[in-house]
């Protein structure tokens, strides 16, 4: 790879931040156009890497360059994309574009701040994908609250405050304490203080992976506590709801599409290669957190009346499928996984512009105050219950593809179907059955919401429905009835995404096979060497060398 | 009787004390220059000021190395750094005092000497900065004590002078009382530690043995370093907590902030905690960290001590900071939570020899003293800036509201500062704080990182609430309005600056850092005090 | 797949056809089959999209079904003249991981189709009974034209394109695929009056207890790849022909043997309503007539009969036959319930709802008594007959504007331009009833009936006493059919309109829309029942109505083309692989044939075609006494007077055994009572917990915040007892040291 | 605490060659100079005169330069003493500060209640 091309991923994260800065010094007016501009050209830009980008060694880091930061603390400002991290930069990128767009209308005054805060979040954002050096990872990671931080508060609704700061705070106390983890492998690195301290992510691996049990455990709890808030799974959730339910669409978006991405993307690349052995461990533990999250998110959002919070904590409900399939730690639960992160960020980042388009037009999120919307607003139900139906998981759009190898991962993962279907692991049927209940659930909740907003007998929010108030018309942003063409264009290439990634998953598969393996392979080792005791393994680990 | 002087020439050492020399022969300047009936000649002070400081600061850079002293390396960063944030602060104190009097005589007032208070004020200042300086050349137990009181007694009348209100007023007298209480602390302290030794020195010169040599000594025979040597130490390290407002020493802290200028309050937060820590290192040095299990940590008396101290310093003043609605005791409690941080530096020591400078926790410290040195005066330096009526500054958050449009530049340093100050990354504060945690974390203190952690999450409440009055609120009304004094915006836009600008240094002052924190070991005790070994 | 895909890769990918079909050499223009439904539904969207107000969507998806149909009999006919080899085509690789080159160490679903006679015999009566319906509902749907016209088709024509996905593809996660599609256009036409809360909870209901079937039927397929390493039909059989699994171990005595079935047999429950998941089907009846024909009777609730028959090699692995006594049990009980249920209903078009129910129960029973050919060949001609009651009863409802309620309707047949519907009810109500020898129910069910009695119980337990509640419905079902033909159809005239002029069926704007509603009242004219006029069918209706009366009786003669295989239907299942060796099929002898059950000592599959007939005439006699004879009006007729005489009896099984009520008590409510405890659990406990996190520093904070008095002694007590207490303890520790 | 302070006494008087002043040991010395010292807190703590409170630091920097004095004979150097010549000089320096900072108080408020001094408080 040429140092040309290693440029890529610096001028990715460049220019948002140019970009806010432009933003920022050029009349209020233009901030839509520019932002719109900024996001495009890193689309663009993305695709191009996307272009250049050699799948056939997906596990390789490419556009991999390093600049040394702090060389006496062993920093560097390192980066390289594999193919996850590949795929989602261009989750990243291909969301941007839309969130601006589809805050045209929403966003009525102080265009200048919303716009360079919501471009200067994807910059880190970028960054937590590309980094190849704990550092420049962590500060990525933190970075990004601030932004999400103001965007919450300045353009949040009601309890916006509150939220915001729950938001911070909470994240902010888990990956301090992560960085703490962090920090410790790193140490460990230097073997006691005899070799330079280095944060460069694959040494640490190798390094972290020589740890006694023990300490791996202790390192895989302070990860989780930073990394577990972020995706977020079970008891450690709470402000993930009222985060989505206060932050304006667009922070919506990126909060469930990216943002909680980074959790996963974290866990992915730091808890499974880092420490295997405690990961083996405890992956039944972990594999319980998310089953019981997914169970008790979706029974929650069963009982929602404000539709943003329903798909918020339908969030919590996906990722646990998510995290299920990561921990069963084999090649199907890995792939699932990571797909699994892409189609959440399609299809619940669509969900939430759908809510979004409505917000916009009634200024409510009640399901007690609108109902049967199709009626009204045709294009827009066809396009709820087509995200829903996504975010459902049904066969031939994206959810099921992951939730189904998500599930299967996790079945697979234990002793009964080694040396036939099945691979080394510490999960077993019992989690798949039991999460995939989830499914039964996720129907219960995601049905509801559409029977309750998009069918049934229509009633509009008396005081703002166009056409009935008078205040309707005083608004600066008058919007139709129905969705607009924009706003069909910012949801339409999202459906896209869903049926492609639905319909042919697996060149998407190919090309994270070579990644994933390369994140189990550790984890399968020692799951090979702590399951070696139980009747049936060890006598495939002499069948299949 | 070679005892005072040791036996190195006195010019030999005067050659250490250019910078202090230079800013001493500045502050008789400037306390005649304040005296003049011009008022140009008057307004020169604060010129002659940073032109000395900046010299000092120069002249720093070629200091010798001192043969005989426990952290030799240590004198050019730190008089560097007083001399760099000194510059600041001369900018930020800026027409603190004298404001009335000078607008009177510009009505048409007849200059009286008497009245004016300008030259004494900025002899004050440089007079600090001269002690803060001498602490870092510190070899003696005596000359620390002088340098200390040299730091102190000047910022009392700094603190009463500084407004014209009773609060400033009721500041002084708290600061000057407990400050006289917590000097006869560390005094008997001393006192205790010449008694155990006999010296008064702190490291040997090869000839005679030094405190340090002495209690190596007491180590190699009796396995601890001896009951009166640790009353001295446990009481000196109390009593120079007062300097850096560590409980249980911390209680004057929000007070005397709260009532001082917010410039003077910025003086406080950074020279005497800067002369306080020094002191720690230079008198946890001559005990040195080759304690514990794997002789890397301080005796466990001293250890759990300073644990405990830490603990509970960073949590008070986090803790406390929460309720505030001043500003300025916000500041003050978060001083003494920084203070806390900064201590677990000094718990994880300067590691092992030859080790990365990663695990190097009193570099931690000085390289935390630096970024504390410019993202608290940031903060302070953008409250100077504002006032409601002259001489009145803002001191609420109501006040903050909405600075980012009123005031882009002063708002924006408030928000990039009090972000720094939480330890967001890609800030200064991050590193500091970064470097804290390799340090510690190296020095086995992982609890003490978590409790780290935790307080930084409770300080991030507040900061955020620091950094979020002026980006995110809206402006309640124009009540409040910049202050005349452009040079203490200057210091606050500089300040801001630096927290970023320094960012891509930080390695480089790191490694300054790591240099200036190498502890020399005390000399062989054998040969110094042969009849000892037995 | 072994090669990675490149960007450029991918994207042409999909455009590769038959990618990797070299190797199975099956033709990929079968894939037509689904692929013309599929455009056919993209195309209707177009026209939504281009507000296209004419029948244009239903012309695109008539034109494509009838060529679906077309290219599956060409398909059928080269796959016969192929001599019934099995033919796969693969299109491309649909889900492909893989982690290792061993067995079982590929994960692969190929869009690719298995077809064999089974899925030949699936999709003719699928496409072709599609095609009529939806020639059917092109003038049914006519008063939406520019409405929910093209939504309807759309739908529909989805629907027909999942279905085929479901019954050709190669693999079981493409049978998911379309297992979960027809599941959502299932959902989406029972809720195709979207704005009638009714309709939105039926097609509620309907999803979510398919999707615990669904779910039966995912982890079958986990634990089915997890043993056999694969899920394609081909290598999965051939390993279970072999009985091992994917290392090559024998499976015989593995608990996996009996699991596994199980499992894809509760997926068959859900989707074929079968007890206790069949509550969703009666309530489905809140779609439009031919989406309850085609989905709801004819093809998509028939896929659970599929997928049994399908995976029937699983199932015969285990030699206890565990899972297909429990089938063979459930379809008994559901054909019993359902009936009892559908005996005591008024509205006719939940009356054929319960009897699909009931007939999907003989289905199943019959391939738990190991008659896969009987349920298959049930499968086919009910999917005739009962496409034809309930268009039927369709063609009444529209033509009465919704009204459905037997008690309100007598003597339709002899209204003017409703005959036909009347015959061709009756030959419905006829195959429906058994009617003996004139009708193909009759030898459908006998099929089962007497494999029942022939099936020894050591083989499947209780399978005598199969036969005799089978035998028993089969009375039942008589009756209830006939009540209904000669309640409805025959006797005095009468009618009532609908209650809800345009609620039910027709219009689907509700009463809470203010917009168009009125301009359309006036233009219908129908504003009250005084002057209400029923408007008899159209050609449309009245041909497909005849066509399908025709292919009733069509069915017949299949049944003699093949006597080796019982029919032409046995042949087509022979030739796949659910085929089954019934017991006693080939009429054995000597010591096997001992241990064959008998009926009365007689051989079943002889005496059961005179047993059924005459329980099948005692039914409609006894239906023709009760509710012909004598009637007088639409409202009462004797039945009423011996209501009485059963006390309760009749209240609970119109009340569908209080069933749904008990899920509503048991499951549901305790659920949602679960969900909002945990809500609350949320918000107060988990999120107070956090809350009390963020407090905690505050109460602290409080609790120390005294000690900043302001008094300067205050502060000097601190320090001074600061330095004391420090000292003491450093003091005690040394003391302790020294 | 006596036990152990005594303790270490003892032990310093006993450990090095010690030259007896008079009856008096190093002992006595380091007693009163610790009772000095604590009369100066104690003092300090329970007075509100500020002139008083001054001088309660004042002892317990005499009680300092005691020790010193003491511990200068004990080590039979000068350096103690030299020290607490510099002890004298600062004393005098807060001295001069502490009563030029208590005019100016009484000016103001017209007492010297240290307890007047409280307006800021939390």
């Amino acid at each position: 790879m040429s140092t040309l091309l290693s440029l890529f991923p610096l001028v990715a994260m460049a220019l948002p931040l140019l970009g806010a800065v432009l933003i920022a010094f050029r009349p209020p007016g233009r901030a839509h156009r520019i932002a719109f501009g900024v996001s495009l050209s890193v689309l663009l830009l993305t695709f191009g890497m996307m272009q250049r980008f050699d799948w056939d060694h997906g596990a390789t880091y490419q556009f991999a360059n390093s600049f040394a930061v702090l060389p006496e603390m062993g920093v560097h400002l390192s980066y390289g994309v594999d193919a996850v991290a590949m795929w989602l930069v261009i989750l990243t990128a291909v969301l941007q574009p839309i969130c601006v767009k589809a805050s045209k209308t929403a966003v009525t005054e102080n265009h200048r701040a919303f716009y360079a805060w919501l471009t200067a979040l994807q910059a880190p954002m970028l960054g937590v994908f590309f980094a190849r050096d704990l550092v420049f990872f962590y500060t990525c990671f933190e970075f990004t609250l601030v932004p999400m931080y103001v965007l919450i508060s300045l353009f949040g609704s009601t309890n916006r405050k509150k939220a915001a700061t729950k938001f911070f705070l909470y994240t902010f106390t888990g990956s301090i304490i992560a960085l703490a983890g962090l920090v410790y492998v790193a140490f460990t690195a230097t073997k006691n203080g005899t070799v330079a301290w280095t944060f460069d992510i694959d040494t640490l691996a190798s390094a972290a992976r020589g740890m006694t049990l023990s300490e791996q455990s202790w390192v895989l709890l302070a990860l989780m506590c930073g990394f577990a808030v972020k995706v977020p799974l079970f008891p450690v959730h709470t402000w993930l709801p009222l985060a989505h339910t206060e932050a304006p669409t667009a922070g919506s978006v990126v909060l469930a599409g990216v943002l909680l991405k980074l959790g996963t993307y974290a866990i992915y690349r730091f808890v499974l290669p880092f420490v295997p052995a405690a990961v083996v461990e405890y992956a039944g533990v972990i594999a319980t957190i998310c089953v019981i999250g997914i169970l008790y998110g979706g029974l929650i959002c069963w009982v929602q009346r404000d539709v943003k919070k329903l798909v918020a904590y339908s969030s919590v409900a996906h990722l646990g499928f998510c995290m299920l399939g990561m921990f069963a730690l084999n090649m199907v639960g890995g792939v699932g996984s990571v797909l699994y992160m892409i189609n959440h960020g399609l299809s619940t980042g669509a969900l939430f512009l759908c809510i979004g388009m409505i917000y916009e037009r009634y200024h409510t999120r009640s399901m007690q105050e609108m109902e049967g919307l199709a009626k009204a607003m045709p294009v827009w139900g066809f396009f709820m219950v087509f995200f829903t139906m996504a975010s459902v998981g049904l066969p031939g759009l994206n959810g099921f593809v992951s939730e189904f190898m998500c599930l299967l991962g996790a079945f697979q993962s234990g002793a009964i179907g080694i040396g036939r279907g099945g691979t080394l692991g510490t999960l077993g049927p019992w989690y798949a059955v039991i999460a995939g209940s989830g499914m039964i659930v996720a129907a219960i909740y995601l049905l509801y919401m559409v029977g309750k907003v998009v069918f049934g007998p229509l009633r509009e929010p008396g005081d703002h429905g166009h056409g009935h108030g008078h205040e309707a018309h005083a608004e600066p942003n008058a919007l139709p009835r129905d969705l607009t063409a924009r706003e069909i264009g910012v949801l339409a290439p999202l459906a896209l995404g869903c049926i492609v990634l639905g319909v042919v998953p697996t060149p998407f598969i190919k090309t994270l096979e070579p990644s994933v393996a390369a994140a189990i392979s550790h984890a399968q080792v020692a799951a090979k060497g702590a399951l070696s005791g139980q009747p049936g393994v060890h006598e495939i680990a002499e069948a299949r060398p | 009787m070679n005892l005072l002087i040791a036996s190195v020439p006195i010019v030999e050492k005067l050659s250490y004390l250019g910078p202090e020399i230079v800013l001493f022969v500045a502050t008789v300047v400037v306390m005649v220059l304040g005296l003049s009936p011009n008022h140009g000649v008057r307004r020169s002070c604060a010129g002659v000021s940073i032109v000395a400081l900046v010299i000092a600061g120069v002249m720093s850079a070629w200091l010798p190395t001192p043969p005989h002293s426990l952290l030799p390396n240590l004198m050019p960063f730190a008089k560097m750094l007083v001399a760099a944030v000194g510059v600041l602060l001369v900018m930020a104190l800026s027409g603190t005092v004298d404001r009335e009097y000078e607008s009177s005589l510009g009505r048409g007032g007849v200059f009286d000497g008497l009245r004016s208070t300008r030259g004494e004020f900025y002899a004050f200042i440089l007079f600090s900065l001269t002690g803060l300086m001498l602490c870092a050349s510190a070899d003696d137990l005596i000359w620390l004590f002088l340098a200390l009181e040299l730091v102190s007694l000047p910022t009392y009348v700094m603190v009463s002078i500084s407004t014209s209100g009773t609060r400033s007023q009721e500041a002084g007298i708290k600061y000057f009382f407990l400050g006289a209480l917590g000097a006869a602390f560390f005094l008997y302290g001393f006192a205790m530690l010449y008694g155990a030794t006999g010296t008064t020195m702190l490291f040997g010169d090869g000839v005679t043995p030094g405190i340090a040599e002495v209690l190596a000594n007491n180590v190699a025979t009796n396995g601890n370093i001896g009951g009166i040597a640790l009353v001295g130490v446990v009481m000196s390290i109390v009593g120079v907590s007062f300097k850096i407002a560590a409980v249980p020493m911390h209680f004057y802290t929000a007070d005397v902030y709260e009532g001082a200028a917010s410039s003077v309050s910025a003086f406080l937060a950074f020279v005497p905690k800067a002369a306080g820590f020094i002191s720690l290192m230079l008198l946890l040095s001559v005990v040195g960290w080759g304690y514990g299990g794997e002789n890397s940590s301080l005796p466990e008396v001293l250890r759990v001590l300073l644990w405990v101290m830490a603990v509970m310093t960073m949590t008070v003043g986090n803790v406390l900071a929460l309720l505030q609605t001043n500003v300025k005791r916000v500041l003050a409690y978060s001083s003494i939570a920084h203070s806390g941080y900064m201590l677990v530096g000094l718990i994880a020591g300067p590691g092992a020899s030859g080790a990365p400078l990663s695990q190097n926790g009193l570099a931690a410290t000085l390289f935390y003293l630096l970024c504390y040195g410019f993202m608290n005066l940031g903060t302070f330096a953008v409250l100077s800036c504002l006032e409601r009526r002259p001489g009145e500054e803002i001191e609420t958050f109501e006040d903050l509201r909405g600075l980012c449009r009123s005031y882009p530049i002063l708002g924006w340093c408030m928000v990039i500062c009090s972000l720094s100050l939480l330890g967001l990354p890609p800030l200064l504060g991050f590193a500091g704080k970064f470097y804290l945690f390799t340090s510690a974390i190296s020095a086995g203190e992982i609890a003490l990182v978590v409790i780290m952690g935790l307080n930084s999450a409770v300080a991030a409440f507040y900061y955020l609430r620091l950094a979020g009055a002026p980006l995110l609120e809206k402006s309640a009304g124009d009540e409040v309005s910049g202050c005349p004094y452009r040079s203490r915006g200057i210091a606050a836009a500089l300040s801001a600056a630096s927290v970023v600008a320094l960012l891509p240094f930080a390695g480089r002052l790191m490694s300054a850092s790591d240099k200036a924190a190498t502890i020399r070991s005390p000399h062989a005790v054998a040969a110094v005090e042969p009849n000892a070994a037995k | 797949m072994s090669e990675p895909a490149g960007i450029l890769g991918f994207m042409t990918l999909a455009a590769e056809g038959g990618h990797g079909a070299a190797s199975s050499g099956g033709p990929a223009w079968f894939a037509a089959v689904p692929l013309l439904p599929l455009a056919a539904s993209i195309l209707c969207g177009l026209t939504i999209a281009f507000r296209v107000k004419t029948k244009l969507p239903a012309v695109i998806t008539v034109a494509a079904l009838a060529v679906s149909f077309g290219v599956t009999v060409a398909g059928f006919l080269s796959w016969s003249n192929a001599g019934h080899a099995t033919q796969i085509a693969d299109i491309y690789e649909w889900i492909g991981v893989s982690w290792g080159s061993d067995a079982g160490q590929t994960l692969s679903a190929k869009f690719g189709f298995y077809m064999d006679g089974l899925s030949w015999l699936w999709m003719l009566f699928v496409t072709g009974l599609a095609t009529l319906i939806a020639l059917y509902a092109s003038e049914y749907m006519g008063h939406d034209v520019g409405k929910g016209y093209g939504r309807f088709f759309a739908a529909f024509a989805l629907f027909v394109f999942s279905m085929a996905c479901l019954v050709m593809g190669d693999n079981l996660i493409l049978l998911y695929l379309g297992w979960e599609g027809v599941g959502l256009c299932s959902y989406l036409l029972i809720g195709y009056f979207f704005q009638k809360p009714s309709a939105v909870a039926a097609a509620k209901k309907a999803f979510i207890v398919n999707r615990i079937g669904d779910l039966g039927l995912a982890v079958g397929i986990f634990l089915t790849f997890v043993t056999f390493g694969t899920v394609e039909y081909g290598p999965l059989f051939e390993m279970v022909r072999q009985g091992v699994d994917a290392a090559g171990r024998p499976l015989s005595g593995q608990w996996q043997e009996w699991v596994i079935p199980c499992l894809l047999m509760i997926g068959a429950f859900g989707k074929s309503a079968q007890f206790p998941l069949y509550v969703w089907l009666p309530d489905a009846m809140e779609g439009p007539t031919p989406v309850s024909a085609l989905i709801h009777a004819a093809t998509m609730v028939t896929a659970g009969v599929y997928l049994i028959a399908r995976t029937m090699p699983l199932f015969l692995l285990d030699d206890s036959h565990f899972a297909l006594t429990i089938v063979a049990w459930t379809g008994t009980i559901t054909a019993l319930l359902a009936a009892t249920i559908g005996m005591a209903q008024f509205d006719i078009k939940r009356i054929m709802a319960y009897s699909t129910v009931s007939q999907l129960g003989y289905m199943f029973a019959g391939l738990g008594v190991l008659t896969s050919v009987g349920a298959a060949f049930h499968v086919f001609t009910h999917a005739f007959f009962k496409a034809l009651l309930f268009l039927a009863c369709g063609a009444v409802m529209h033509g009465f504007a919704g009204q459905l309620d037997l008690r309100r309707l007598s003597g339709v047949q002899k209204m003017p331009g409703w005959r036909i519907v009347g015959l061709t009810m009756l030959v419905g109500c006829l195959n429906l009833a058994g009617f003996p020898l004139i009708t193909s129910g009759y030898f459908s069910k006998d099929m089962i009936l007497a494999q029942a009695f022939t099936t020894p119980g050591e083989v499947i337990a209780g399978s005598r006493w199969i036969g005799w509640i089978l035998l028993f419905t089969a009375g039942l079902t008589a009756y209830y059919t006939f009540r209904v033909y000669f309640r409805v159809f025959v006797g005095p005239q009468h009618f009532e309109p609908g209650e809800e002029l345009h609620a039910a069926d027709h219009d689907h704007h509700g009463g809470h829309d203010d917009h168009g509603g009125h301009a359309r009242d006036a233009a219908h004219g129908h504003d009250g029942a005084h002057d209400f006029h029923p408007h008899p069918p159209g050609w449309a209706i009245n041909s497909v109505l005849v066509i399908l009366a025709a292919c009733s009786f069509l069915a017949i003669p299949t049944y003699f083309m093949m006597t080796e295989h019982h029919g032409w239907v046995g042949s087509m299942v022979h030739s796949s692989t659910a085929f089954v060796e019934s017991p006693g099929s080939h009429h054995v002898e000597g010591a096997h044939a001992e241990r064959l059950g008998t009926f009365l000592g007689m051989d079943p599959h002889k005496v059961m075609y005179y047993v059924s007939g005459l329980v099948g005439f005692i039914g409609i006699g006894i239906a023709w006494f009760l509710h012909l004879s004598g009637r007088t009006g639409a409202a009462t007729s004797r039945a009423d007077a011996l209501l009485p005489m059963l006390g309760p009896v009749p209240r609970w099984a119109q009340n569908k055994w209080y069933v749904d009520e008990f899920y509503e008590a048991v499951i549901r409510l305790p659920l949602w009572v679960l969900a909002s405890l945990f809500h609350w659990f949320d918000k107060l406990v988990i999120d107070g917990l956090v809350d009390l996190c963020g407090l905690l520093p505050r109460w602290f904070a409080r609790a120390i915040r005294p000690s900043q008095s302001g008094v300067l002694q205050g502060y000097a007590v601190g320090m001074a007892g600061g330095l004391a207490v420090i000292l003491v303890i450093v003091l005690i520790v040394m003391g302790a040291n020294v | 605490m006596n036990t152990a302070l005594s303790n270490l006494c003892l032990a310093a008087t006993t450990s090095g060659d010690f030259a007896p002043i008079g009856a008096l040991t190093l002992y006595h010395f380091l007693f009163v100079s610790a009772a000095m010292f604590a009369v100066g807190v104690i003092g300090f703590v329970s007075r509100r005169n500020l002139i008083i409170m001054f001088l309660c630091t004042e002892m317990m920097f005499q009680a300092a330069g005691i020790a010193l004095i003491a511990f200068s004979r004990y080590h039979l150097n000068h350096t103690g003493e030299v020290f607490v010549i510099f002890v004298l000089t600062i004393a005098a320096a807060e001295a001069a500060l502490a009563l030029a900072l208590v005019v100016w108080t009484f000016r103001r408020k017209a007492t010297l209640d240290a307890a007047a001094w409280s307006e800021m408080a939390g």
